[in-house]
């Protein structure tokens, strides 16, 4: 109990701004048109490809040969996350815009 | 300036570029939200995850020590660039769902990686203080779990939506999938509380964990019908973003962090919302209760009448007003150049025509604006189902092309059917509907449809393409 | 549990109820935005607000000292809240914005008077470090200023609401506000860059400070017209969130910071959004344009015709629908209880009679709901605008009462006219058009009116109140 | 330029929260219908009566008799805010759902 509020107490910034985005992900989102479902998920796809930015602090600290194998494994699979994400949700849209 | 003070310039820097990426990640999910600035704000987040990797390279600093292995990193980010944008550029649009799910998987992947190498070197002076059971422990962990089960079912349902890996339904699947969520979480609380000096002691557990995740993500994905893949990818999506958000405290990195909270927030959302598109739950996509409930009242079904392919092109020759509804069959047959090429043809002849588009026509959300745009059928042409209701009295033939559920009155007439509530496109309304489609087979609710039955329809059976083909020649014929 | 971690808790408990309290502020003022919610809303922002409240009292610290002076607190508490419970509860309805206005000026000085305290207890161990110019003392000076603007212009703004106090309009003013607001950031940054040992020899500056920000407050408000005031109350609400946040960034409060800045933002939306349903900028509202401009064509008028209230009570009694379009005028004369009896009148008869309300009609947004609301007539008489304006055509008569601007064809016709743009009731479409007013005084916009010298208008003179009962004593005669 | 610098990031936490306030307040705010724009007004008015938390701290640690006076004035004013807000808030709102 004494912990876990220790815990909070220590990330309450970090838990608060977990709190805001969230909020902040259901509000901007609420209310998309279904024609978009499939743009935005890509979209978001690729947002969630942030996460090459963990694949390059490991792989910057790499030492071992086994760990930079592994770090630059990470880092290819996060750019593939990253470019394929943002280039295929383009591609869709663009899609959409030729419309006219 | 000295030193030190060079030192904190640069995380300063660093600590502002991720600011204004987070910013640039919240506005450009905005913007993909609204039809106008969807494609800028995809944008706008790019720049900022460019802006986000370049700080990271330049000024990022681990007790003291700037990133190494540049060249390294170079490398391999200038690797997957190029797979990246080849395999995006080059795939058949169709194509699109499952490319997002194998990049999902990528992602998904890489947190699971950044987990396993974190591991072995948390701090011994925070374990020495407060055991394993510290928040860093459990970020990496929960990283792991997510990541790889994100990763294991993105690849599961690409390969169900590129058609080599069908369905797998046992009674059985809901219990293992219980016990092995169990178990994973066992091993979670058993690491975290461990009383060891160094966490490297504890990496074959690890390695253990990843198996198992591994195979609940697979065994979680695989009994899921493959027409439920969009929701599916799009539930695997946010957790892909969770676990980027748990990279995100492990490295107190506010870009990873709000990125990543913030897809996992907006993708539930989106799951939730494409489920009641299709006025489905959650739950029931993922236990799957779909394909096999709804007593059709099959038995007072009646007879249905055929039309033949040259009196087809004499009706809709002569008509003022056509409307299409394309459905998955047009995207399974890839006739929509063909179709557009019959509607080109009825508008030299001066026939209306219009394009039904239902939401969840297809397989994923704006699947036929997709499918019709590739065919470059212009934008006014398509015409949103509230909007074309209310017109349907007037139109003179409603065609039916490879569609089956969108157009099922069952929605409106029959509480007990699994699509009842589902806003449909009252094709009845119509004064006469020709309905194309290989035979009596049903569409993905699998339930029967009484508008084939309706005495204003005619159907002209066979593939598609095919068929439309054969109309082309006719009607150009005439 | 000893000492120290009995502290620790309190701190804990503390925290975690401001991020509590933070949540039920977002989520109260998301539920106050729909119409279904909104009560609900704030009922859970109140709830928060109680919670802040007790958990400060119980738990705060401030270098180990916990709050101190708690009886005085307490009363001072009890005496805030008999005193806002008795003014909110006893004051008349429509006296509502002057009210909001008065809060509003109540938070902003306490906001003031809390800067005012902390600012000579810096603490000298900051000031040596890095001298005046830090976060600590920008944001009192910044607490300070925007709260005592907020108050001050609070004030005026309730005295012109509440009728006391009257435009002042002089060319030069936006010059000398100007000339002020450059003084106070002279002051702030000669305060911010003095080299001092500890806060405390500079207080004279803050009373100065003081002093200047409460003219200028007075002097932003005054020449405003009085119609505009629920936009400019809106704005200094924002004010006071902005001071409120300060505090937060004072005390390192998360609950302040957040409400605060919450309100400050959304209330400056607000603003903006109040300004739009009128068609006009912000800017436009601040200088105050409005009330002068427009060149409407009166020389071609025309005349006006008359009817008489027996007439009128004729041509309603035999009427089958009846649209009421109300306006400000029924607010000044509290007519709303006499316009539902003859509503109630007119229905007994058979005739269908609506209320068209339009969303600026009055002076503040959604007066006509609550003016009608008070005199009980049923929520399903009331139309919006863009509901009621298609009906029109059928409708037999349209009685205006006290409404000019919203009924005012100038803002489809005439491009030059300031409320061109602005949705309208269109009313000319109606079949006979009866007109209440006065006499021919001009609306908030201060143009001439064509309606009224439209053929199909009868002008009936008067104070709505006396000319209602005269009808409702008429139509029962009949 | 340098103790910008040094502000921002000392203070990141903060400023990102302020950002994602903002955010928040404008995505909650931005679908409100006019007719609720006075209740919404005054809801907002009473929130911001959060500063009340501020005037108890000062006055939880006023010393002199000086800083009683105005401690007691500034809660006293915040509460006003606070309990007037909330209070007005509830009764523009019940008149609009006496509607049924
Ligand atoms: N859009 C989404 O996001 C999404 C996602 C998941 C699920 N769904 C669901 O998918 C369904 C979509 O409805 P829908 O009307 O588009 O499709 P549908 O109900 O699945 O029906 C498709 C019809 O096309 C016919 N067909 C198949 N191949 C064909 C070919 N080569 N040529 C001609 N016809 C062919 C089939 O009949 P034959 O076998 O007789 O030819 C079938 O009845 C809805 O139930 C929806 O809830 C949609
Ligand atoms: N709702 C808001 O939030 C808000 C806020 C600020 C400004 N405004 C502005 O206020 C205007 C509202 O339009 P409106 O049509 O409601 O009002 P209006 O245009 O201001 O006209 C009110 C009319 O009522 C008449 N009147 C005054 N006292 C009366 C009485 N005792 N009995 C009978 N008639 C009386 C006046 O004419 P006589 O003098 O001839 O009687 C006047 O022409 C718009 O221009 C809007 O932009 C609205």
């Amino acid at each position: 109990m004494e912990s876990i509020l220790q815990f909070l107490l220590e990330n309450k910034g970090a838990i608060f701004m977990v709190i805001l985005s969230i909020f902040l992900g259901i509000e901007v989102i609420s209310h998309v048109p279904a024609i978009l479902h499939t743009p935005l998920m890509s979209g978001a796809n690729a947002i969630h490809g942030v996460v090459i930015i963990g694949a390059i602090i490991v792989m910057g600290h790499a030492e071992t040969t086994g760990a930079m194998i592994l770090g630059f494994l990470a880092v290819v699979l996060g750019t593939l996350n990253v470019v394929g994400g943002f280039v295929v949700t383009d591609r869709m849209l663009e899609m959409f815009k030729k419309k006219k | 300036m000295n030193e030190l003070s060079l030192f904190s310039v640069g995380i300063s820097i660093l600590e502002i570029t991720y600011i204004i990426a987070s910013v640039l990640f919240i506005l450009g999910l905005k913007m993909l939200s609204h039809p106008l600035t969807a494609r800028r704000g995809n944008i706008y987040a790019a720049i900022g995850m460019i802006m986000a990797i370049v700080a990271t390279i330049l000024f990022h600093q681990k007790e003291g020590k700037p990133i190494g292995n540049i060249g390294l990193i170079i490398g391999a980010i200038v690797v997957g660039t190029i797979i990246g944008w080849v395999i995006a550029k080059r795939v058949r649009m169709t194509a699109m769902p499952q490319l997002v799910s194998f990049f999902n998987g990528m992602g998904g992947a890489a947190a699971a990686l950044i987990s396993m190498m974190e591991f072995p070197h948390v701090s011994p002076e925070l374990i020495a203080e407060s055991g394993m059971s510290n928040g860093h422990v459990l970020a990496i962990l929960l990283g792991l779990v997510i990541g790889t089960v994100s990763w294991a079912g993105s690849m599961i349902a690409f390969g169900k939506l590129d058609g080599w890996i069908g369905d797998l339904r046992v009674k059985a699947m809901k219990f293992v999938n219980l016990t092995i969520l169990a178990v994973i979480v066992v091993l979670v609380a058993y690491i975290m509380t461990r009383d060891v000096q160094a966490a490297s002691e504890l990496t074959t557990f690890i390695y253990i964990i990843f198996a198992i995740a591994v195979v609940y993500g697979v065994l979680f994905v695989m009994p899921i019908g493959g027409a439920d893949m969009p929701v599916v990818i799009s539930l695997l999506n946010s957790f892909t973003g969770v676990a980027a958000a748990m990279g995100g405290f492990l490295y107190n990195n506010q870009a990873m962090l709000t990125g990543g909270i913030l897809v996992g927030s907006a993708g539930t959302i989106l799951t939730v919302l494409m489920c009641r598109a299709m006025n489905r739950s959650l739950l029931n996509v993922i236990v799957g209760v779909f394909g096999g409930g709804g007593k059709a009242n099959t038995e007072e079904a009646g007879t249905v009448k055929e039309i033949t392919v040259s009196d087809a092109a004499v009706l809709l020759s002569y008509s003022k007003k056509v409307v299409i509804v394309p459905g998955y069959g047009l995207a399974v047959a890839q006739a929509q150049h063909i179709c557009h090429e019959l509607d080109k043809l009825l508008e030299e002849k001066g026939v209306e025509v219009k394009y039904a588009i239902h939401p969840v026509a297809g397989r994923m959300p704006g699947h036929m604006n997709v499918l019709l745009a590739e065919a470059d059928v212009p934008y006014e042409q398509l015409v949103e189902s509230d909007e074309v209701n209310p017109d349907l009295p007037n139109t003179d033939v409603l065609v039916v092309i490879g569609a089956n559920d969108v157009v099922n009155p069952a929605a409106e007439d029959d509480p007990s059917s699994p699509i009842y509530g589902m806003p449909i496109i009252k094709a009845r309304d119509a004064r006469n509907i020709i309905v194309m489609k290989r035979g009596m087979g049903k569409g993905y609710a699998a339930i029967e449809n009484m508008l084939f039955f309706n005495s204003k329809t005619r159907m002209l059976f066979g593939d598609a393409k095919g068929t439309l083909q054969n109309l082309v020649n006719e009607v150009k014929a005439l």
